[in-house]
């Protein structure tokens, strides 16, 4: 196995700062990851030497920095086993990503038909949707989420009607850790003729995201959430969808000819990709997702499932401490409450132990609403984790717990 | 006591405290000891947003005086609004709106309780000024 | 003066850089300008000691990254002296924030009604009022150019009807160098209640861009043409007019609380920002505006005005040369045709001899179209360039006329 | 001459340059003596897209061959499409899709001949090899 922790922390300049004079232990990756030497260092190095605007420049610089970027859409097109490189759309991250598919999509929505999305969906993957139903007198409807984390796959079929236009679901819940089965959901919403976009914010980093082998017709992620910049994202979609669906934003690399009466488009990936692209942010992903792979995505999987038993089974020995999300199939992520606690105080006092986590409703607030809480205290993993933080991050929550009891 | 002196009180309170835990200890036990509110006012009216935790303020006019109560579901935020209320229920609210909030600074938790925190510290001074500009609205309007 | 060229020069690592075995002169900065260290490694120290997902975290990271983003949007608030800093939206870039606007206006344009643009508009600020007056029925108005690459002001009054709803405008011309005077426009236009979009993507590293002086309803620019990163740019926007109009995309951050039943929306400036925000990138913005500040806008301005004028005068000097783009307030842009030869073929052979310019329409089709040329060749200037980057564009053309003559 | 010949001979003749002067000095005496495209296919429908300089291109078929015509505004594009030309022009639509045309990468100027380049050769080879497809097809309908 290929996967060295210690070269891993080292890869990481952040991981040697002190907070509030203690050694950070980050614990917040769902929200956003830490960021190695290679990652840093390619985009200096863009700025440094190559930098330039793409495509129409006569000039070597242009080429060189064309060339870059369009072997970085090749790269990750390969990352995920896209068929072709034009199914990569450059986005600022899933965010913009979804938004993208739900504004370019509604030509395809009429009055009464439905979306269906999940009930542990970000807020990113819902409201989305929501507001376009709303706009076309469309109908959100909802797969629920069972005790453990699950979303409901027997009633799955059910929801499924004649009138669904959209299935959109993430590929891992940022709240409860849960990996969907997509494999499963795409082929059951297929099978009913419904596109399935997936949310893979909280998958890209941690597990195999294939969209052949997925067979979804849509998936979106952010750069920043799997060891790249922010700013940049990624929209991929089957080439047949991509090329019947319209074109979003207007204007420069966009348009192949303009007159003041018509305008024709480009043709894909470039009718997704109006003004200046952000060739730093799609050299930043590519150089991210190298090293992952340079770690090997199913060594970090493993790794980080150990990771995440270790600390399930810490933390379940403070009294009173409940988690939040048990599905069988589960990453990266832990949520937990401890009984009569607000999860906010215990946030607040693991910071001053230099613990990094997340508290609240982590932008899923229908799914914590559905489950009776005011928020969760919530770990997330990466790859750069070790045992070490996860016992400053238990004892610093028995700590809190008997400081707030 | 006027505005400035309560704020005295409390950064000096807070000043016999050196390391944060017993700074924080204090906050808890303050925010256990906030007087409640009157369970009528814990409604979405009176929930402040911006916050991690949920905080319920009402205020309501006295002899001249604002009258604060609060309430939150999270121990510290009770805490810190407890601070926020011993420094400003009981005051006008002219002296509210020109008064100058320097303890949070000065208690060695400004760190926690900068504004862009999320603790809601302040969209909860904001929420009492606009009710003190509200209540001078009304008073004029008479 | 505290204008230091030689200091200027050191502080831009790609300036080292050789092309076809010639040092670099780089004359492409409408393009995409050159990034300084100040700007490198503001990036660079963010990702190293302070990256963390901004606004919702407990913990003291993310307390940082807040306040250093939350600081960005003031500084450049000040910078383009808005009256707060809700009134600095952080987009992708130029195009993002004109896309902004044309989507999220759409609500205020009814059939018949006009959008008036200039003739010398960008794709990017031209198609996206295109497409809105195609969906809307309403028709695109335009205000013509000059021979000399000056709007047709005394025009201008009689083309502002009642069906008037928006007035969008470049500040500076990136084919023709041309400075609009957008004062006297916006009262022309305020004086019939018409809001005015100023696209300053030219503007903003060259001269000064303050919003209450021009009075304009919405500015928008990109950072990367200002010494800024790519993929990160600004909408300024009056607050009564972004609090009038609907949020743009949903999820995240724009978002003060979600059910499935309804949304609401938080307040400005994050009613426009959903999503992770590009913290990078705004820090990147700020680091560049503070490189400009440090050099004072108006020592850049005279610097470079001198510097046009010797480029012209020496351009003026080869046979058969024409310059495109003649207005008494121009800047930093300088566009000419050799009659008899395809600017492209000058470009390709400038390109051979280390010179980088571009050559084409510009993303400015309609403009090129209607001074009937098949495109310019444009050498555009940044702080950065000296009278030897002029000297060489100038003989390296010299030489390629001779050969394609 | 087959395909790789025609290309062979061309690499040979830009191997005797040894700076790129000579070599767009070349280029540029071809591009000047590109055998004139009839006028009436110099419109729109014959244009390819994605080049800085217009390309018109026009192809048709004479005794099982494609014969190749085109013009450019620019000399040094009209170079290029005149190379191209001299290749492919009179050959089979068959012999035109199954080539690897190495040359442009042979000649020394793959720099400026790649395919991110503005200069459009990328389209015009996919003209050319949509023109020969469509030939095909024709041929097997009948
Ligand atoms: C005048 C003008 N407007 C808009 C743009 C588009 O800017 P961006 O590509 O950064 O979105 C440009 C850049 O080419 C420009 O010159
Ligand atoms: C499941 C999921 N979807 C979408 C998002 C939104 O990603 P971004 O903020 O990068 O656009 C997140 C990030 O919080 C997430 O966890």
């Amino acid at each position: 196995m290929n996967f060295n922790i210690e070269i891993i922390r080292n890869d990481f300049p952040i991981l040697n700062q002190k907070v509030n004079g203690k050694p950070l232990v980050y614990l917040d990756n769902a929200a956003t990851t830490q960021k190695p030497v290679q990652v840093i260092n390619r985009i200096k190095q863009y700025y440094e030497i190559e930098n330039s605007n793409v495509h129409r420049g006569v000039h070597k610089l242009s080429q060189i920095a064309t060339e870059k970027y369009e072997q970085a859409r090749k790269y990750i097109s390969g990352f995920i086993n896209a068929k072709s490189e034009n199914e990569i759309i450059f986005t600022k991250g899933t965010t913009d990503s979804i938004n993208i598919l739900a504004s370019t999509f509604a030509d395809f929505v009429n009055e009464r038909d439905e979306i269906l999305v999940s009930e542990m969906e970000h807020h990113s993957n819902l409201v989305p949707w929501q507001q376009l139903c709303k706009k076309k007198n469309a109908n959100l409807k909802v797969i629920p989420v069972l005790e453990n984390g699950e979303i409901d796959l027997v009633g799955l079929p059910s929801l499924i009607t004649p009138k669904t236009k959209l299935l959109a679901i993430a590929h891992v819940s940022n709240v409860l850790g849960t990996i969907n089965p997509i494999k499963e959901i795409v082929k059951l919403a297929h099978n009913k003729n419904v596109p399935v976009l997936v949310d893979g914010a909280q998958a890209i980093a941690h597990l195999p995201a294939d969209v052949q082998v997925l067979d979804c017709d849509f998936y979106a992620f952010s750069g920043h959430k799997a060891y790249g910049p922010m700013g940049a994202g990624v929209l991929y979609g089957k080439e047949e969808w991509l090329n019947k669906l319209p074109p979003y934003q207007f204007g420069g690399e966009m348009v192949d000819s303009v007159s003041f009466e018509e305008t024709i488009f480009n043709v894909l990936p470039y009718k997704y990709e109006a003004g200046t692209p952000n060739v730093a942010g799609a050299l930043g992903i590519e150089a991210a997702l190298k090293y992952i792979e340079s770690n090997t995505i199913d060594a970090i999987q493993a790794y980080e499932d150990d990771l995440l038993e270790y600390a399930t089974s810490e933390l379940k020995k403070i009294n009173g401490i409940r988690i939040v999300g048990e599905a069988k199939n589960k990453t990266a992520v832990l949520s937990c409450i401890v009984e009569g606690i607000h999860p906010y105080d215990i946030g607040t006092l693991l910071d001053q132990m230099g613990v990094a986590v997340r508290t609240g409703h982590h932008c899923a607030q229908p799914l914590i609403d559905s489950f009776g809480l005011p928020g969760t205290l919530r770990a997330s993993l990466a790859m750069y984790n070790n045992k070490e933080d996860i016992n400053a991050f238990v004892s610093a929550t028995q700590k809190a717990v008997n400081m707030l009891k | 006591m006027t505005i400035k002196e309560k704020q005295e009180t409390i950064i000096d309170e807070f000043s016999m405290f050196d390391d944060w835990m017993d700074k924080y200890a204090y906050l808890i036990e303050l925010g256990k000891d906030l007087p409640l509110i009157n369970e009528q006012y814990k409604t979405k009216r009176y929930l402040i947003s911006g916050c991690q935790s949920r905080v319920w303020l009402h205020a309501q006019m006295q002899d001249g005086k604002m009258i604060l109560t609060a309430d939150s579901d999270a121990v510290i935020t009770k805490g810190i609004v407890s601070l926020l209320i011993r420094v400003l229920s009981g005051q006008t609210p002219y002296d509210i709106l020109k008064t100058d909030l320097v303890f949070p600074k000065k208690i060695g938790l400004s760190d926690h309780l900068s504004p862009t925190r999320a603790n809601g510290l302040q969209s909860m001074i904001k929420q009492i000024q606009l009710y003190a500009q509200a209540f001078i609205l009304k008073s004029l309007k008479k």
